[in-house]
C-alpha cells in the first residue's frame, strides 16, 4: 500500500517551486500526494489529513514566518482526529541563526522531522520510507 | 457578463465612483483636472515617448519605501549615481492585497518611527498630490511596479498622480502572485485599469502599460511567457492602451534569450493591432541569485551582455545583493552601472549569435499555438478564452501558486542550458513541438548519464544561485567549497 | 654571437655559476638536489600536468607580497574563498631590476613594521628554502609572475625552489617593461631561463613557460601581440621547454578575442615543434580600468563571457578593485569568483558567433607574415630576426617604451570595435593587409563623421575606463555624469 | 616657423601611452616634436631641450613621484642655458589630494604651466600655441 502524504506552504506564504519539486519527487517515488499548494491555513492541512487518511503531514515554509504560522499546528491536527508524522522544511527563521536552534524549537512544537531549506526531496523521501513504513507495520499490527 | 470588449463610458464612470470610494484618498481623483496636470510635464517625463524614442536600451532598477522624502531621495540616488534613464516606485505588500487601512498604519508608523515598516511605497495612501510632488522632483519618468490583482484604486491615483507607466495585467499578476482570485475577476479588473488608461490616451496622454514578463520568474519557457504576453496585451489595446511594454525575464542561455526577445517583438507588432506601438522590456535573471555579492556580479553580467546583443527597447537591472532580499540603494545603483558598462561595451559590435533564427522559429509557432488555443476556447473572445485555457491547462505556467492555473507544466534545461517542457501536462501545443522538447531533454539525459526526470528539474531551479546554468547531477568537476559552502541556497526568488 | 641555438652544457654551467654568484642565495641552488625536491611534489602541483589535461579553462589571479607568511595566507585566500585553480607569486619591482640590496632592505623593513614596503614577494632574496616553503603550504600550483628582463638568477633559485611555471619571454617582458635593455642581452639572457627550464624538462620536472601576451596592454593589435608570442615561443623551444603557455590580452571585442585566441592556438600547434605542449591564456583587460568597481564588475564579466565563448586553456582574472592598483585580497577573490559564475554559467552554452573565422583568417595571414619578416631579417635565424626587425619597425608594438622597438605602429577601434592597425609606421605586412585595415578605420570615420586621425587611438585609450568600448566623439547621446564624474581616467594601465 | 617641443616621461616611470599620444596630436598641429620617451632624466630633457633649441619642455608623469623626480628641474636647465616654457602634466601626486594645491606646488616649483590627467592633447595644443606665439612675438621684438 502506497503511502499517503498531505503537502502545503503554510500561511501567507507564496513560494511554489520547492513544493511542486518535492510533489513530483513524492509522486515518482509512489506516494498518494495531496499538494495544498501555497497560502494553506492549518486548517486545510487538517482537513486534507483527516479526509485522506494521511500517513504524513508536510508543511512548507519559506519566508522566515513558519514558527508564528505553526503556532497550535499539533492542537489544530488533533481536533480533527488526525496524528500523523508531522515533518516542517525550509528557511524557517529570518536571518542566519543557528540552524540547530531552530530545529529545537521546532521539535518542540512537535514536528517529528525538521529540515533545513538545503534539503533535497531524496532525503525528504528517505525520512518518510521509514517513518511511514515503520507505522503501516505498527497499523498493520494493530489490525492484525 | 465577461468578455473582452470595450468597457462602455457610463460603466467606466460607476465602476470609478465605486473604486475611488474604497478609500479616502479615492476622493481627490479628477480627470480633467489630472489630463491638465499631464500636459504641465515636460517632454523628459513623457514615460512612453522616452521609451519609444530612445535610440538604445534603457535601463530601470527596482525601488520602493514607504515616506515620500525617502523614496525621493532613494530615486534621486538612483538617478544620479546609478544613472537609471527610467524609474521605477515600488508599491507596498498591503496595498497589493488591497488592505489600505493596515498600508496606513505602516506608513504612519515609518513616519513616527523612521522605521521600513512598509516594504514598497503606499500609493493609495499618500494620494494624489503626494505622487504628484514625487514624479515633480526627479528628472526621469517614473513607473509604477507593484504585483496588485485589483490595482483599480492604485491605478485611479497614481495616474491622477502623474505616473504615465504602470506595471501588472490581469494574468500576469494574479498567476505568479495569489492563490485563490479568479482570473475571471482580474480581467474585469484590468480591464478597468487598461479603459483608464486608454481615456488619458485618448485625451493625448499616452499611460504605458507594462504586463509582467517573467511570471514566475522561474525557469518560464520563453513560448509560454510570450504567449501570456500577446493576449494581456490583446486584452490592454480593446480598452484603449496604445503604448504597450511586453516583457521576457532572462533564462540565461544566450542564444534562447536573444531568439525569444526578437520573438517577442515580432510576435506583438503583427498580433497587436497596429495602433499600439510596441515595445520591449528584458528583465535580469528572476531565479535565485548566488549568496555572494561577487558571483551575483556575474549573474548581471550575464544580463547586459544579453541586452547588449538582443537590444531590448528596456532593461530592469538587479543588484549584486539580491539574494538578501531588498538591496541598500548603493548596490541598487551598482547593478545598474555594472549593466550598463557591460552593455555599453558589447552593444556597437554588432554581434549575430548563430542558431538564433532556429530557435526564435520554434518560439513563435509554440507561443502562437497556445495564443490560438485561447482564442478557440473562448470561441475568439480572448477574455473567455483565457479563463478556460488556464483552467484546463490548455495554458500553463510552470510553478504557478494561483487556484486558477493547473501549474503542472514543468521546465528543465537542455545540454546547452536552453529552457524546455520538461513536463507539458495539459498544455495545448501540437506533438512535434513535444517531440522536440523531449529530443533535447533526451539529448542532455545521455550526456548525464541518467533518466529524463523531476531531478533535472530541481537541480535547474538551483543551478545559477550554486554558480552554474544547467543542474549537472556532477557539477564538481572543479574546485567547490570555499566562501558559499554552507550558505542557504538562493533557488527560489519572489516575482517582483 | 647571437644565434637561435641551444646553450651548450659548458656554457649553461659557466652561466649558471657566474649568475649564482650575483647574490648570497644562489649558492644553495643545486640542480639534482632540485630534481628530487621537485619530484617529491605531488601530482596536484604539477603546474603543467594540472593545466595541460583541465578539461576547463583554470582560473589565476596576480597576486604577491614581501613576507613568506603574508604571501602563504594571501594565497590561501585566492584559493580557499577565490577557488582559484592556480596561484601565482608577482615578484616585487627592485628584484625586476636586479636590484636584490634594495629588495633586501624592503623585505627586511616589511619584516620589522609590518608594512608593504615591496611590491612584491622578493624570492631570490627569500631563498631556495623559503620558495620550498610556499611551494609546500599551499594545495595548488604556482607559478612565478615578474616583469624582469634578466631573469636568470630569479629562475635559478626559483626552480630550485619547486614552482614549475614562469611567465615572460626576451621580447615580451622587454619591449612593454624598459627603456634602455637591447634585445640581443634580453634574447641571451631568456635562452639562459629557457635552457634551465630544459635541463629540468629532460630530468621529468616539466617546467612550464608562458610569454607575457598582453605586452603593453593597450589596445596591442592580436596579430602582433601572436607574432610575438610564436617567435618566443620558437627561441624557448630551441632551449628544449616543452611546455608553453602562449599568452593574449582582451581588447574587448568578443568576434576579435575569440578569433584571436583560436589563431594564437592554432599557429602555436603549427609553428611550433611537435614536442611541444602548447596551451593558451587569456589575460582579463589590461588597459585602463573604470574608476568605480560596479563598472570595473561589467569589464570582469566581459573577460568572463570571452572565456567562456573562447575556451582558453587558462583565464588571468582582474578585481574590481583594479583602478586603485593592488587590490585588497577579498577584491581578487571577488573578482575571481565573478569571472567563475559567469564562465560556468556560459561554458556549456556551445555558442558560435557569426563572423570569427574571417577574422581568425585576417589575424593569422597578418601574424604569419610578420612571423616570416622576422626569419628574413635574420636570414633565417629568429634570433637575430628578433633584434633586427624591432630596429627596422618591421616588426613593432604600439605603446612599446623600449629603445629596442620603433613603437611607431598606432592601433584604433573600427566601427565594430575591433582592433585594427591606423599607423602602419615600418610595420611589415603586405599592401592587401593595409588596405582592410585602412577600410574598415574609414568605416568607423563616416559613422563618427570624422577624418581618421589620432584622435581616434587617444579616444580608445580612454573609452573603457569612460564606460564603453569604442572612443566615439559624442559617447554623450545618455545620461552622463554621477559617481564617475570629476573622477580621475584610468586610461592608462601598467602591464603586470 | 614651427614651435618645437621636447617632451619625455621624467624619473623611473614607464608610463608610455600618454606621451605616444601628444606627440601624435603635437606633430599633427604642425610643432616640431622631440620625444625623449619614458624614464627621462633632467638632464637628458636639458640637453634635448638645448640642442634643438626648443620653445617648451613638457614633462609627462603618472607614478605619482613626480614633486621628488622634478626637485632642481628648472636648476638643470638653467644650467644647460635652456629658458623656455615648461608645463607638467600627469598624475602628479599620490592618492586623491586636492589638484589645486598640487597645481600650487609644480608653479612654485617654476612651471609655468601644471595639468592634471584629464586633460586632452587640445588642451595642451592650445596652451601652447598660445605661449610659444608671445614667446615667439617677444624674440621677434628683441632681434627687431
Amino acid at each position: 500500500m502506497a503511502a499517503t502524504v498531505t503537502l502545503g506552504v503554510i500561511g501567507s506564504d507564496a513560494h511554489v517551486v520547492g513544493i511542486t519539486i518535492l510533489e513530483q519527487a513524492l509522486s515518482a517515488a509512489g506516494f498518494e500526494v495531496h499538494n495544498l499548494g501555497v497560502q494553506t491555513s492549518q486548517e486545510e492541512f487538517a482537513e486534507s489529513a483527516a479526509t485522506h487518511d494521511a500517513d504524513a503531514v508536510l508543511v512548507s515554509s519559506l519566508y522566515g514566518h513558519a514558527e508564528q504560522d505553526c503556532r497550535g499546528f499539533h492542537e489544530t491536527l488533533q481536533e480533527a482526529g488526525v496524528d500523523t508524522v508531522t515533518y516542517i522544511g525550509g528557511n524557517l527563521a529570518v536571518g542566519q541563526s543557528d540552524f540547530e536552534e531552530t530545529r529545537r524549537t521546532f521539535r518542540d512544537m512537535g514536528f517529528d522531522r525538521v529540515f533545513d531549506s538545503e534539503t533535497s526531496p531524496e532525503e525528504a523521501i528517505r525520512a518518510l520510507e521509514m517513518d511511514c513504513a515503520h507505522s503501516e507495520r505498527d497499523t498493520e499490527r494493530v489490525t492484525a | 457578463m465577461l468578455r473582452d470588449e470595450r468597457i462602455p463610458a457610463e460603466q467606466l464612470r460607476r465602476i470609478d465612483e465605486d473604486v475611488r470610494g474604497n478609500w479616502s484618498t479615492g476622493a481627490a481623483v479628477d480627470f480633467e483636472e489630472a489630463v491638465e496636470f499631464h500636459e504641465s510635464l515636460p517632454a523628459s517625463k513623457r514615460f512612453a515617448d522616452v521609451l519609444e524614442n530612445a535610440d538604445r536600451p534603457l535601463l530601470q532598477p527596482r525601488a520602493g519605501v514607504a515616506r515620500l522624502e525617502e523614496q525621493i531621495s532613494l530615486l534621486e540616488h538612483l538617478q544620479n549615481e546609478g544613472q537609471a534613464d527610467l524609474l521605477p516606485t515600488t508599491i507596498d505588500s498591503y496595498t497589493r492585497d488591497n488592505q489600505y487601512e493596515k498600508a496606513q498604519t505602516g506608513l504612519e508608523e515609518a513616519r513616527e518611527t523612521g522605521k521600513a515598516a512598509l516594504n514598497g511605497f503606499p500609493a493609495v495612501n499618500h494620494g494624489v498630490e503626494r505622487c504628484r510632488e514625487l514624479v515633480e522632483a526627479l528628472d526621469a519618468p517614473i513607473e509604477v511596479r507593484h504585483g496588485t490583482p485589483d490595482a483599480r484604486l492604485l491605478a485611479a491615483i497614481t495616474f491622477a498622480g502623474g505616473f504615465q507607466s504602470f506595471e501588472g495585467g490581469p494574468i500576469s499578476y494574479n498567476i505568479p502572485y495569489c492563490k485563490e482570485n479568479s482570473l475571471a475577476d482580474t480581467i474585469e479588473h484590468w480591464q478597468f485599469v487598461d479603459r483608464l488608461a486608454g481615456a488619458y490616451t485618448e485625451r493625448g496622454i499616452t499611460i504605458n502599460r507594462e504586463p509582467f514578463g517573467p511570471l514566475t520568474g522561474t525557469l518560464v519557457p520563453p513560448s509560454i511567457a510570450i504567449a501570456v504576453m500577446l493576449v494581456e496585451g490583446k486584452l490592454a489595446a480593446t480598452q484603449g492602451v496604445r503604448s504597450l511594454t511586453l516583457g521576457y525575464g532572462q533564462v540565461g542561455n544566450l542564444v534562447q534569450d536573444v531568439a525569444a526577445l526578437r520573438a517577442l517583438k515580432k510576435l506583438g507588432n503583427e498580433y497587436l493591432p497596429d495602433a499600439v506601438e510596441v515595445t520591449t522590456v528584458f528583465h535580469e535573471w528572476m531565479g535565485g541569485f548566488p549568496p555572494d555579492e561577487a558571483r551575483a556580479n556575474g549573474v548581471i553580467g550575464l544580463g547586459g551582455t544579453t541586452a547588449a546583443i538582443a537590444q531590448p527597447d528596456k532593461v530592469i537591472t538587479k543588484s549584486p545583493q539580491e539574494f538578501q532580499g531588498v538591496p541598500t540603494k548603493e548596490a541598487n545603483a551598482a547593478g545598474l552601472r555594472t549593466t550598463r558598462q557591460m552593455l555599453d561595451m558589447v552593444r556597437e559590435q554588432a554581434i549575430t549569435l548563430e542558431g538564433v533564427d532556429e530557435e526564435q522559429e520554434l518560439i513563435e509557432r509554440t507561443a502562437m499555438e497556445l495564443v490560438d488555443t485561447v482564442e478557440a476556447h473562448g470561441d475568439g473572445d480572448v477574455a473567455l478564452g483565457v479563463v478556460d485555457a488556464f483552467a484546463s491547462g490548455a495554458l500553463d505556467v510552470p510553478f504557478a501558486p494561483s487556484d486558477a492555473a493547473m501549474g503542472a507544466v514543468l521546465p528543465a534545461r537542455d545540454d546547452d542550458g536552453r529552457v524546455r517542457i520538461f513536463e507539458f501536462a495539459e498544455l495545448d501545443v501540437s506533438d512535434d513541438i513535444k517531440e522536440i522538447h523531449g529530443n533535447f531533454l533526451d539529448e542532455r539525459a545521455r550526456t548525464e548519464g541518467r533518466k529524463r526526470s523531476f531531478k533535472m528539474v530541481a537541480d535547474d531551479v538551483d543551478a545559477i544561485s550554486d554558480g552554474r546554468l544547467i543542474g549537472r547531477p556532477n557539477p564538481g568537476e572543479g574546485r567547490q567549497g570555499g566562501e558559499d559552502a554552507g550558505a542557504p541556497k538562493g533557488g527560489e526568488s519572489r516575482a517582483d
